[in-house]
């Protein structure tokens, strides 16, 4: 059987790699392609500790369902405002995207 | 529903129809109506209902209809409101119910309703009437509707709200707000057609004479509070608070009993007109004829005997049984002085609204006068038989003017008062219906012998006078009743007997059936109404009907009164005023020929002259208190005190003000502060110009940052927590 | 090492190796792929963890609608299709050594404590889960408060994404 | 444990105990009877996908009042079989500048995507591939990817077209999606579950009566989701030539003719399973064989209606075919879910829950024609009658 810490080992992993690209890529949409590791990762966290406490507690898998609901929100309203500034700014470089100063 | 319920909720289809007709309806005028009306019919339903589940009720006295709320908090109490349907309450709701809604039909007809829209009507002002051409191409003037026919609905009907709150309360307070919505709407009405300006002065005056009366009112509401903590007519009337405040002596004299009693009487003054406050009634005839029905029968004036009906237990309660206590003196005196003053005023009128008028302050004082000397059974019949009777001879004397109105078109003669009784004359055949009704309503009005229900609640309060040996009282009352059907005869034969005195009379004509329908009703109640109350020892045909309002409204009361042996002397004596008075008006105007002046003019000489002013009175307080007022407002505290003493002190702080803030500008304010604020703002101009590139707008290098700085935080917090 | 370990450990290698493309990957359409592979690669594990339901919401909503949804932005942001020039930042190495620090400090987490589960509980006879979460979804006592939270928010989120990416006539 | 029965569980117990007599583990035994299981199912349905090229012929043939393929074969049989050789000689070109994994990876998806969904229809009461307790959703899962399989296809083949194509097709399933999943949650609803067997196993009474509009919705959306006509818009010949396989040759076209061909047959049965009683019919149960045939008729049945309106229907535009969806479908989907669950909670444990329901379905529908009616009027008010200058004040 597989034992709990290698899910969540797994998780963490994915969580950092989500992070990288987070940080590193310079593309927009990559970055939010990296949240969505980084959601993913925290979901594997959920559905393995209801999986591995008490199945009858179900609070595991409605986060995850939450979870899933607050990424297609999340999605929906980024890639929205990725292609608006696309659209004004001709750029998804994150760097490039330097309004919010001053 | 529980009958509770129900009464909770009879006044609600007035307000509501008062709120759609505003908010809503005001645009279309039959809509409106309907709205009114419909809503009348709700109101009059329900509390027929009440009124039939309180008749089979036994002991309704000790088991009235009652239920109340939470409603305002009070430190660890609550302050509750309810309703309460006790006898005196359901007989009130009876005839409340039937006059308001005989009213609202009346209206329908009274504004026109169904006439074309007016020539040149504006709003705020009588209509004028409208040119109609016939098919024949002849131009007939005929009456216009009123151009602003809803708004009067919604008034009715606020109005109507007010008289339902006012009578299923079961507390001064919502007693109090009924009545005070009341007098908003009596404003609101009088000034209807408020481009007159009669009708302006007419309806502030109403307004500003009865908030005398009504300031007094909420003094003894507050006193009866503070004395008691409670204003709940049920707790108030147990025994042992109304010994507690019989045996606690208040001022002058008077128990705290009697002095509430006093404090409340004088709101009743003011709302029912008694003297000295009487004057405002008269001009309330300013507004539309069903105002001053709704005004001076159903509602507001009753309202003024009801509330005096109602705390009758605590004006009573320190009253042995024999010598009346200072209180009820003070109120036998008020109301029976203003029974006969109002009378004799009412004998030199000449507009037919205005002897109705002073005749109603009149019977008021009867039904005070009754109440004052502890006749309680009789003041409450005569407050019913007369809602009926007057608010019948007023809608019968609007029916009058409405068909002189017509007539006044017709010929077009505009110079013709419609409303004075000079002017009229055999209009019993022009207008059978409105006529006949009328006879009724004067008749029982005058107290006619047997057949009328004025004679029987009049002579009832006669008797009672008598038999308690209250003789000052029982004379005064006679005279009044002589008179009463003195003025009656003279309006009826000035108005219906002989021949018509001008053209407008002649081309007089029979008002529509929303108007003659509500009279025919109203005069089944005027006769019929008397025979509840015929007293058991009454000669041949007492017992024969038991006196059922005797002992029903009479339960009310912790004990029931007892009923008044016969004595023959009252009974003679109002046989004798009754007819008397009105073969003494037969004779008198008869026969007044067309420009002929008062036949008592001549006789009487300036005495009449003196009734025909009203004894003076309005003069007499112009002169007395609006003069002064007008002085005191002006000269005094605005010229002198707001203009002199206020401003100058005023000035002066400004001046010193000025100077001071000057001298603070430009020896502590430009130096210091503001070098000191100056100085602030560049550094920390300098300081951000500094550091501002670390905010480079990426947010990537934010987000590094801040996790660098969580990871070096963190570790840190790790080693300093876990492994040191 | 048992088949569902095996299984696992191929999950695992899927996900990771694919997560790794995601972050790395110059072409973003292949990086949008890759991110499905991964996505797939969760479903998988989830099946594995009795949340077969999950499972199939997972692929619904992430392969179905935002994987679709990225590879749609890719190609309306399209001069970034060709993939010029470097697609790391030039702080990629700071990102990295963060990355790596808190994998490093997780596991460091996760092999100093012991108190782990090394085996599933057994899922009780007669249970099913998902009844039970359908149950606890609309349920007062439960989360029908967050559940409705949640559907505001996409309802906020959808008009929000309309309004901003609208173009305006 | 007879043959006749459950054909499949006696198969599998023979070749559980002919495993287990060659000394196998047991696992081991488990994944080699899966394997063999898939294999079966895949093998019949590409079978079944052969001859499906050649009823399509055929039923095209006859509506457009052709013979159709008659020389190979009789009744032209082998036809399908003459094809795909064609096919497969045919020369396999990847055009320059094509995302060459991608490109290649797109067919053998869509055929997956297909596939895939027959692990979860039940062809019999004992013949299926998997119960899962979340079947319907597993429909849509399905459906995402052929919907990622034609998105891939249409940006790995380099090609304008290839890309437009794509576009529409994703835009196209992606709306569809949702009012099929509604009209599909309205069996779920009646049945009490989301599994595909359960859901056959709760039509006493077909659930097209008791929701014919669900039915309606369910079958316009399939056609769309297949993106067959009148949606073909993603390989309309008159704009963009033909869609997303524009660039493919050969075989790997032949993939997507075939995933198509046996979607369109998937979906029929689909339909007769959610809606139509599935395999059931007298004796089925004791005979599952016997629902097998009850099975293939119906999807036949279903695959027959789409092939009816495809071939008979002109394709709509492409606004027409979004707002026809978001306008129309989606909002009388949510309706009748709404409607069908709120009386079925009322009328759940009642004698007239099936009276009940159509009557519901029927005031639906109504109302739906009502709106539409009045809508309709509306609009044309609109364009007949342009606005005059008023020549009524002439006459005062």
């Amino acid at each position: 059987m597989v034992p709990l810490s290698w899910y969540l080992t797994l998780s963490a992993a994915l969580f950092s790699i989500g992070l990288f690209g987070v940080l590193a890529r310079r593309n927009a949409v990559a970055i939010l392609l990296g949240i969505e590791l980084m959601l993913n990762a925290v979901n594997i966290n959920l559905v393995a500790f209801w999986r591995y406490g008490d199945p009858a507690m179900i609070t595991g898998q409605v986060f995850a369902i939450i979870v899933f609901a607050v990424a297609a929100a999340e999605v929906a309203v980024g890639l929205a405002l990725i292609i608006s500034v696309y659209r004004n700014r001709n750029t998804v470089i994150a760097n490039d995207i330097d309004m919010l100063k001053w | 529903m529980t009958i509770e319920m129900l009464i909770w909720l009879i006044p609600l289809p007035p307000l509501l129809a008062f709120f759609l007709i505003i908010l809503f309806t005001n645009k279309n005028k039959a809509l409106s109506h309907w709205v009114a009306v419909g809503a009348a019919a709700l109101s009059w339903l329900g509390s027929m209902i009440v009124f039939m589940r309180a008749l089979k009720v036994e002991h309704l006295s000790q088991h009235p209809f009652h239920s109340s709320i939470n409603w305002l908090p009070t430190a660890d109490t609550w302050f509750k409101i309810g309703i309460l349907i006790d006898p005196v309450g359901a007989a009130t709701l009876f005839f409340v119910a039937w006059t308001i809604f005989m009213i609202f039909v009346y209206s329908v007809g009274y504004q026109n309703f169904g006439q074309p829209e007016g020539d040149h009507d504006i709003k705020g002002l009588p209509p004028h009437g409208a040119t109609v051409i016939d098919p024949n191409g002849h131009k007939h003037k005929v009456p216009s509707v009123e151009p602003m026919y809803s708004r009067f609905f919604a008034f009715l009907g606020l109005f109507a709200c007010g008289m339902y709150t006012l009578v299923v309360s079961d507390n001064l307070l919502t007693m109090f707000i009924g009545w005070e919505i009341m007098g908003l709407c009596s404003y609101l009405l009088i000034g209807f057609w408020y481009g007159k300006e009669s009708a302006r002065n007419a309806a502030i005056k109403a307004f500003m004479t009865t908030r005398i009366g009504d300031v007094f009112m909420l003094l003894g509401i507050a006193f009866l509070y503070t004395a008691t903590g409670t204003l709940s007519f049920r707790t108030i009337f147990s025994e042992e608070v109304l010994k507690a405040l019989a045996t606690t002596p208040a001022f002058f004299g008077l128990s705290t009993a009697g002095a509430i009693g006093l404090l409340l009487f004088i709101g009743t003054v003011g709302k029912s007109a008694q003297w000295p406050l009487h004057v405002w009634l008269p001009d309330a005839m300013e507004g539309p004829t069903p105002v001053s029905a709704m005004i001076h029968a159903a509602t507001m004036v009753s309202a003024g005997v009801y509330a005096v009906i109602r705390m009758f237990p605590l004006i009573t309660a320190d009253f042995s049984g024999h010598g009346l206590t200072p209180t009820m003196s003070i109120i036998a005196f008020i109301g029976a002085f203003t029974a006969l003053f109002a009378a004799t005023i009412a004998v030199a009128q000449n507009d037919i609204k205005r002897v109705l008028a002073y005749s109603t302050i009149s019977q008021l004082g009867y039904m005070i006068a009754a109440l004052g000397i502890g006749a309680y059974v009789a003041g409450a019949f005569h407050l019913v038989t007369h809602a009926f009777f007057k608010a019948l001879l007023f809608l019968g004397s609007g029916s009058v003017i409405h068909g002189m109105e017509h007539g006044v078109l017709h010929t077009g003669d505009h110079n013709i008062d419609p409303q004075d009784m000079f002017n009229m004359g055999g209009l019993r055949r022009k207008m059978p219906i409105t006529f006949w009704t009328f006879l009724i309503g004067g008749f029982a009005l005058s107290g006619f012998p047997i057949l009328t229900a004025g004679f029987w609640s009049k002579d009832e309060i006669l008797a009672d006078a008598f038999g308690h040996g209250h003789l000052v009282v029982f004379i005064v009352l006679a005279l009044a009743a002589l008179l009463t059907a003195f003025y009656t005869m003279r309006q009826i034969s000035l108005t219906f007997l002989g021949e018509p005195r001008s053209k407008a009379a002649e081309h007089a004509q029979e008002t529509p059936w929303t108007m003659t329908v509500p009279l025919i009703i109203l005069a089944v109640f005027a006769i019929s109404y008397g025979w509840v109350g015929i007293p058991e020892h009454f000669p041949i045909i007492g017992g024969l009907i038991p006196n059922w309002f005797h002992e029903f409204v009479g339960s009310t009361l912790a004990e029931i009164p007892e009923g008044v042996g016969f004595n023959i002397v009252p009974l003679i004596t109002s046989l004798c005023v009754a007819l008397g008075g009105l073969f003494l008006g037969w004779l008198v105007y008869h026969n007044v020929k067309t420009g002929a002046i008062d036949p008592f003019k001549k006789p009487l000489g300036p005495i009449h002259t003196l009734l025909k002013k009203k004894y003076y009175f309005d003069e007499i307080y112009d002169f007395l208190f609006v003069k002064p007022a007008y002085w005191i407002a002006e000269t005094l505290v605005s010229k002198w005190m707001d203009n002199g003493v206020i401003d100058g002190i005023l000035h002066g702080i400004a001046w010193a003000g000025s100077h001071l803030g000057t001298l603070l500008r430009n020896y502590i304010d430009a130096p210091v502060v503001n070098g000191f604020g100056d100085l602030v703002g560049e550094g920390t101009k300098k300081i951000g110009a500094s550091i501002r590139p670390i905010q480079s707008g990426r947010i990537q290098n934010y987000m590094l940052t801040s996790l660098v700085v969580l990871i070096v935080v963190g570790g840190l917090l790790y080693y300093l927590l876990v492994l040191a | 090492m048992d088949f569902m370990q095996i299984i696992f450990l191929l999950c695992a290698a899927l996900i990771l190796g694919a997560a790794l493309m995601v972050v790395t990957t110059r072409n973003m359409i292949h990086a949008a792929l890759w991110l499905i592979a991964t996505l797939f690669g969760v479903a998988v594990l989830y099946v594995l963890l009795n949340a077969g339901f999950l499972a199939v919401v997972q692929v619904v909503i992430y392969i179905g609608a935002i994987a679709i949804l990225f590879i749609f932005a890719v190609m309306l942001t399209r001069r970034e299709m060709r993939d010029q020039g470097p697609q790391l930042n030039k702080g990629w190495w700071m990102a990295g050594l963060i990355s790596l620090l808190s994998f490093s400090g997780l596991f460091m987490l996760f092999t100093n404590w012991s108190g782990f589960r090394r085996t599933m509980v057994e899922i009780p006879a007669g249970l099913d889960t998902l009844k039970e979460l359908g149950l606890a979804l609309v349920s007062p006592n439960a989360f029908v408060v967050p559940f409705e939270v949640a559907s505001v928010l996409l309802l906020a989120a959808l008009i929000g994404a309309v309004y901003v990416s609208f173009r305006g006539k | 444990m007879n043959f006749w029965n459950d054909p499949i569980n006696f198969i599998t117990m023979w070749l559980r105990n002919q495993f287990g007599g060659w000394g196998m583990a047991d696992w081991l035994v488990n994944v080699l009877l899966a394997v063999m299981g898939i294999v079966v199912l895949i093998i019949c349905a590409m079978m079944l996908d052969i001859m499906l090229v050649w009823v399509e012929r055929k039923v095209v043939a006859r509506f457009q009042d052709r013979f159709g393929p008659n020389r190979v074969g009789p009744f032209g049989l082998i036809q399908p079989f003459a094809d795909i050789i064609k096919l497969l000689i045919k020369e396999d070109i990847t055009p320059i500048g094509a995302d060459r994994i991608i490109f290649n990876l797109a067919p053998i998806l869509a055929m997956t995507a297909v596939l895939l969904l027959w692990a979860i229809l039940p062809l019999g009461s004992v013949i299926y591939g998997v119960d899962l307790n979340v079947g319907v959703l597993y429909i849509i899962a399905t459906g995402a990817i052929g919907t990622l399989s034609i998105i891939m296809a249409g940006w790995a083949s380099n090609n304008k077209f290839a890309l437009i194509g794509a576009f529409r097709t994703v835009a196209q399933m992606v709306s569809y999606e949702i009012p099929m999943l509604v009209a599909m949650l309205i069996p779920t609803i009646l049945a009490g579950t989301m599994s595909v067997n359960g859901i056959v196993h709760a039509q006493n009474v077909w659930f097209v009566i008791l929701s014919p509009i669900g039915v309606l919705i369910f079958i316009i959306s399939a056609i769309a989701e297949l993106g067959r006509s009148p949606f073909d818009l993603n390989e309309a010949e008159s704009e963009i030539v033909a869609g997303f396989h524009i660039e493919y040759t050969g075989m790997k076209f032949g993939m997507f003719y075939a995933s198509e061909l046996l979607h369109t047959f998937t979906f029929g049965g689909f339909i007769a399973t959610l809606f139509f009683g599935g395999w059931r019919g007298p004796f089925a149960e004791t005979y599952p064989l016997l629902g097998l045939f009850y099975f293939f008729i119906k999807a036949m049945f279903f695959y027959w209606v789409i092939m009816w309106v495809k071939y008979s229907m002109p394709r709509i535009r492409i606004d027409h075919m979004l707002a026809f969806n978001w306008k129309f479908l989606t909002p009388l989907a949510f309706v009748l879910l709404i409607v069908t669950a709120v009386v079925d909670k009322v009328l759940a444990q009642t004698n007239y829950h099936a009276t009940g329901m159509l009557l519901a379905n029927i005031i639906v529908g109504w109302v739906t024609i009502e709106i539409l009616r009045i809508h309709a009027r509306g609009l044309r008010k609109k364009d007949d009658i342009p606005a005059q200058p008023s020549t009524q004040a002439a006459h005062h």
